[in-house]
């Protein structure tokens, strides 16, 4: 029984490491704000949820969960939140989803100037 | 392993310093001081400092950034002029700096359990809590009663910037004519924030006072806590705007709430007096001695929690009602 | 009542800091005031308590919340910081009781409980400095009084006063900054932020270098924050804008208390057990020194603002402090020590006198004074006495310390004749700036007349000829200043081989 | 462990110095304090980092029975000069407020010039 | 196996502290500070249980919450800053 969770949460860990991983590169790499934000906020909540549950079962039933579910949820209930204020935010300032991928958009607060 | 994770956060660190001082945006820099904040509080946990990190990130990241962006707001976020005489500046800094790297040489080692610092002072205090406080935590135990009038010192301090922010700022005197509805309603229309942002603060609120109490227990205190209540306020004043933030706690109250503070801490000093002991002196507060120093300390940190969500509310007021 | 007087360490910081809260809810006219004033009167009388306590047991100690020393934070008031204690408290006293209405007209009514929240808090702050005994709760003092101070000085009603404050803060902080990154490596080589105890634990790590790396850093930092030459830039416009009763205030006391921790670092803590320390303090400060007195007399001279003028007549009296300490003797220190006390009577006693001309001159360039001691004699006549003692003219408190510097430098033999010659020199350019006010005062023409003669508080005419008259008496009976400054310089120098 | 000892403590050096050089050499006054900032951080480092102890964790008792902590003491120092470095970010930032008002500038050369007009 | 997700996180924050270094435009900043400091949040529980003490959990969460009011707060600064912009080109005109 303790084999097998270990196993899981070794599972959940890694599998949380690679998709963190993943989104950290998606920041880097991706041509301009939208793909990059799309990268790492999804990867973002994905990693999440796989570490935290991999350090859950780690823990086994303890105050220390509890604590971790409290986190999961906060960061659950944040993350997508900040992400979608920060495209709003750009969208209303200017911004737009480049049509064209691997073209760097301009500095977002010279664009809002003449948009708005 | 973790050694490795050290140096590689503070290679992080050092590069995010460097892109602090070349980029020409305050605004951004502004941001990286922000990111500078979490990596070096990462690396305070890592240094074994949980109370420490907890305050950097609470301070650095948050109100720091937020005090920062208030000030920009009413200022300009672009640099205009370049450096100035840059040789000479950096003489003086080359010459600091190699003193600085001279002295590394015949410090003790690293984790040095024989280290001077190690043996003298600091073992009597592990030693002792147990015995004169009996409470977990080791840092509050020196931070409240060992070195209780540091403390004070530093509460007064923090009274001191909040008067001095109030003396130059005035506290929520709206200036200007621009027009005021638009800019005081905050992020209302921005709906899921709002939402989030709405259910999220009764807990933040609760976790403050967590924080606040469990500062014997685990890491934490009053400025921690202070710190956490005063960001709930906050962002209740940026979701529903400045207006109403200042009617559910008017500046009034805060000046109540900024006195308050430093005069609960001196007054448990001064009982001290009355009771017979000297300033400070908890063991006279309670006939157990132990219980007595308990009750100063919570006694205190609730003052230092008082004063320090007082204080950073009514500096982020006085900022926020300036521009307006 | 017995019990009280053992508690005086505590209380002399403890009871301006429990009136700070309380005075900024205080909204009716001058209720801040009066009680910003009592609370200074307090802890005046209980410097002076604390003064006849040193003179007649020796150094008092006091163990913060009864925990045994290194372990928690001692207080300790000897000779030295008792002098200093007086110093402050007086400063504070002077200026207040007679500073409300100068300080009505520069400061708004409805800022007034802040400006006074924030003098407490400087005056708690420095008399937390003076009578620490731990290093880091000196650090944690001297930012309550530098921000206080920023705080004080802001309130200038002269826009400058903003940027010279900025100024203040940003070299302040560094200098702050680099005092703790000393106390840091000497906590990383001993274990111990005790003044005592880290004096015994370094004599065994002495020669170690983050000790010699910490002996600079204290010093150079604690130079910024005491304006010493060439790190004294913030000061002249920081004085010139700031109120006027802010520049009396800590004009008397500010850069003396800085000067007073390096004072106690380099002797107390260092001197005896740095190999080669005492040369090297004499060797690095007393050019620094002269230069000070030098520069800052000369600049004096040509500057037309009289604050201005008197501000850098400080930069050069802080040079003949650091002078006497340079010497690294009693009689030296005794002098600087001495110095110290003279020199805050003496240029408090001129900024009073400033702020009752500002009454009538507002703009306070030499060429506003002109006329005005016909207009106002009684405080022309005390601003002569403070001007004399600033001098130092036989007869007057300014002499006293002069003269100690004089013999100390005499004592050196041949190698003192450039120091007696320095000095000299710079008490004729001392002459010339005065003269210079003087002429403006007596044989300048009016220029205008005011059209209504505004009324002169009389309250600060009081307190300027009670500090004036205090510049002669410490001039004839100077036992009070010279005991204690023997004591302390002894004290200091105890510890050398 | 003898590399990141002397690491930490050059990061400490090389901080307190890309700090100091802002502060010194930059002319835009917000820029000054975040520069001021980073100062404080460094030392805030140095402190931490002769805390801790081989082995040790936080000086927090815990039922786990560990018996090595690090050094409590230059953490609760540190703990208060964080908070006064905060305070004095607030009212420098006030006093920038407030010259921005009167001289419409924060570059201290234009508030020179302005004051020398 | 912590030490696998350590590693992912802290190379996961130099990629995002490269982004938040070269921008270029201030929202890829506020994004790269955003992710900083969720992997901050994820580093902090996982070291946690690395040292063995997992009562420091209060620490990440006060992290989470204290990075959500950041971005806020400059989501706040950007809005204010685009209105004051346009209230002054209303008042220009």
């Amino acid at each position: 029984m303790t084999m097998l969770l270990d196993i899981l949460s070794w599972v959940l860990l890694s599998l949380g490491g690679l998709s963190i991983l993943i989104g950290g590169i998606g920041a880097l790499r991706m041509p301009e704000l939208y793909t990059r934000m799309h990268a790492a906020s999804i990867t973002d909540s994905m990693g999440t949820i796989l570490v935290l549950l991999g350090i859950m079962l780690q823990a086994g039933w303890s105050l220390a969960t509890i604590k971790l579910i409290a986190i999961l949820l906060f960061l659950l209930l944040t993350s997508p939140t900040s992400s979608n204020a920060l495209a709003s935010a750009a969208l209303l300032a200017g911004t737009r989803p480049s049509e064209e991928a691997g073209q760097d958009v301009d500095e977002g607060e010279d664009e809002g100037e003449e948009k708005e | 392993m973790i050694v490795i994770f050290g140096i590689f956060l503070l290679t992080l660190l050092v590069i995010t310093a460097i892109a602090i001082v070349r980029t020409d945006n305050l605004f951004v820099a502004v941001m990286l001081l922000g990111i500078a904040s979490l990596l070096i509080a990462g690396n305070f946990f890592l240094l074994d400092a949980a109370d420490v990190a907890l305050t950097e990130a609470a301070v650095g990241a948050g109100i720091s950034t937020v005090l920062f962006l208030s000030a920009l707001a009413l200022t300009s976020e672009r640099e205009r002029a370049r450096s100035s005489n840059k040789a000479l500046s950096f003489t003086v800094v080359a010459a600091a700096a190699l003193i600085l790297i001279y002295a590394t040489f015949d410090k003790p080692r690293f984790g040095d359990p024989q280290a001077p610092s190690q043996i003298h002072v600091a073992p009597w205090y592990l030693e002792k809590t147990p015995e004169y406080i009996d409470i977990p935590n080791v840092v509050t135990a020196v931070l409240g009663s060992f070195r209780g009038y540091d403390t004070l010192g530093e509460v007064f301090v923090v009274f001191t910037a909040g008067i001095g922010v109030l003396f130059l700022l005035g506290s929520g005197v709206p200036l200007g004519s621009l027009p005021r509805e638009k800019f005081n309603e905050g992020l209302r229309h921005h709906l899921i924030p709002r939402v989030v942002g709405r259910v999220l603060i009764p807990f933040i609120l609760l976790f403050g006072l967590y924080v606040q109490f469990h500062g014997e227990y685990g890491p934490g205190g009053g400025f921690q806590a202070g710190a956490i209540i005063a960001a709930a306020i906050i962002l209740f004043a940026l979701l529903e705007g400045e207006k109403r933030a200042m009617s559910v706690i008017p500046a009034r109250a805060l000046l109540g709430l900024m006195a308050f503070g430093p005069l609960l801490y001196v007054a448990v000093g001064v009982a001290g007096i009355v009771l017979g002991g000297n300033f400070l002196d908890y063991s006279v507060l309670s006939s157990d001695s132990v219980k007595g120093q308990q009750l100063g300390i919570l006694l205190i940190e609730a003052g230092v929690g008082i004063t320090v969500t007082g204080v950073l509310l009514s500096i982020f007021h006085a900022f926020a009602a300036r521009g307006r | 009542m017995n019990t009280l007087v053992a508690h005086l360490p505590a209380l002399q910081v403890v009871v301006p800091m429990i009136v700070a809260p309380l005075v900024i809810l205080l909204r009716p006219r001058g209720l801040a005031w009066a009680a910003c004033t009592i609370a200074s009167v307090l802890a005046f009388a209980i410097a002076i308590q604390l003064v006849q306590g040193v003179l007649a047991t020796g150094p008092v100690s006091y163990l913060m919340g009864s925990w045994p020393a290194p372990y928690g934070i001692e207080l300790k008031v000897d000779a030295l910081s008792a002098l200093l204690l007086l110093v402050v408290t007086g400063a504070s006293v002077f200026s207040l009781v007679g500073g409300r209405q100068s300080l009505d007209v520069q400061i708004d009514e409805g800022r007034q409980p802040y400006f006074y929240a924030a003098w407490l808090l400087a005056l708690a702050g420095f008399s937390g400095i003076v009578v620490a005994a731990d290093a880091f709760n000196i650090f944690v003092f001297m930012e309550v009084s530098s921000l206080a101070s920023y705080v004080l000085i802001a309130g200038g009603p002269d826009r400058r006063a903003l940027p010279s404050v900025f100024k203040y803060l940003i070299m302040g902080t560094i200098g702050a900054t680099f005092y703790l990154i000393g106390v840091g490596l000497i906590y990383m080589m001993t274990g111990t932020l005790n003044l005592s105890d880290m004096e015994v634990l370094i004599h065994t790590v002495a020669d170690q270098r983050p000790i010699l790396a910490a002996a600079g850093f204290i010093t150079v930092g604690l130079a910024l924050k005491a304006a010493i030459f060439p790190l004294h830039v913030w000061l002249p416009n920081a004085y010139t804008y700031a109120p006027h009763m802010v520049t009396a205030f800590l004009a008397a006391c500010s850069t003396k208390v800085s000067l007073y921790i390096l004072l106690r670092f380099d002797f107390f803590v260092f001197q005896g057990n740095l190999e080669g320390h005492a040369f090297q303090f004499a060797a690095y400060l007393m050019p620094l020194a002269i230069l000070g007195i030098l520069v800052g007399s000369a600049v004096a001279m040509f500057e037309k603002n009289i604050k201005r003028l008197l501000a850098f007549s400080s930069i050069a009296q802080i040079g003949y402090i650091m002078l006497g300490a340079s010497l690294v003797n009693v009689a030296g220190l005794t002098a600087g020590i001495v110095h110290i006390f003279n020199h805050a009577l003496a240029k408090g006693a001129l900024f009073l006198a400033v702020a009752l001309f500002a009454t009538v001159a507002a703009g306070l360039r030499l060429d506003d004074l002109n006329g005005i001691a016909r207009r106002m004699p009684w405080t022309f006549g005390a601003f002569v006495i403070a001007a004399l003692s600033l001098i130092g003219i036989p007869g007057t408190a300014g002499f006293v310390s002069k003269w100690y510097l004089i013999s100390a430098a005499m004592d050196l033999g041949t190698a003192g004749l450039p120091l007696v010659a320095v000095i000299l020199v710079s008490s004729l350019m001392a002459v010339v700036y005065v003269w210079r006010i003087v002429e403006a005062a007596c044989f300048g023409e009016a220029t205008d007349v005011p059209t209504s003669p505004t009324a002169v508080p009389p309250l600060l005419v009081a307190s300027l000829w009670l500090a004036a008259a205090l510049n002669i008496y410490f001039g004839l009976v100077p036992e009070l200043a010279l005991t204690l400054s023997g004591e302390a310089a002894a004290e200091l120098l105890g510890h050398l081989p | 462990m003898e590399f990141l000892g002397l690491y930490n403590y050059w990061v400490f050096a090389i901080l307190l110095m890309i700090g100091f050089y802002a502060v010194i050499a930059k002319r835009n006054l917000v820029k000054k304090l975040i520069g001021l900032s980073l100062f404080q951080t460094a030392v805030f480092l140095l402190y931490i980092t002769m805390g801790k102890v081989d082995g040790g964790t936080a000086p927090i008792f815990s039922d786990a029975g560990t018996t090595i902590f690090s050094n409590p003491l230059p953490q609760v120092l540190i703990l208060t000069a964080i908070v006064v470095g905060i305070s004095t970010t607030a009212l420098g930032l006030g006093i920038i407020v407030r010259l921005k008002e009167e001289y419409g500038s924060i570059e201290e050369h234009e508030i020179q010039e302005i004051d020398e007009q | 196996m912590y030490y696998v997700v350590t590693i992912a996180t802290l190379v996961t924050m130099g990629l995002a502290l490269i982004r938040a270094v070269l921008g270029p435009s201030v929202y890829d900043r506020v994004l790269a500070v955003n992710m900083i400091g969720t992997k901050t949040v994820l580093l902090l529980s996982v070291i946690a249980f690395l040292y063995g003490r997992p009562d420091f959990l209060d620490l990440a969460l006060a992290y989470a919450l204290i990075n959500f009011i950041g971005v806020l707060a400059v989501l706040e600064f950007f809005r204010n800053r685009a209105l004051r912009r346009s209230t002054e080109r209303d008042t220009e005109t």
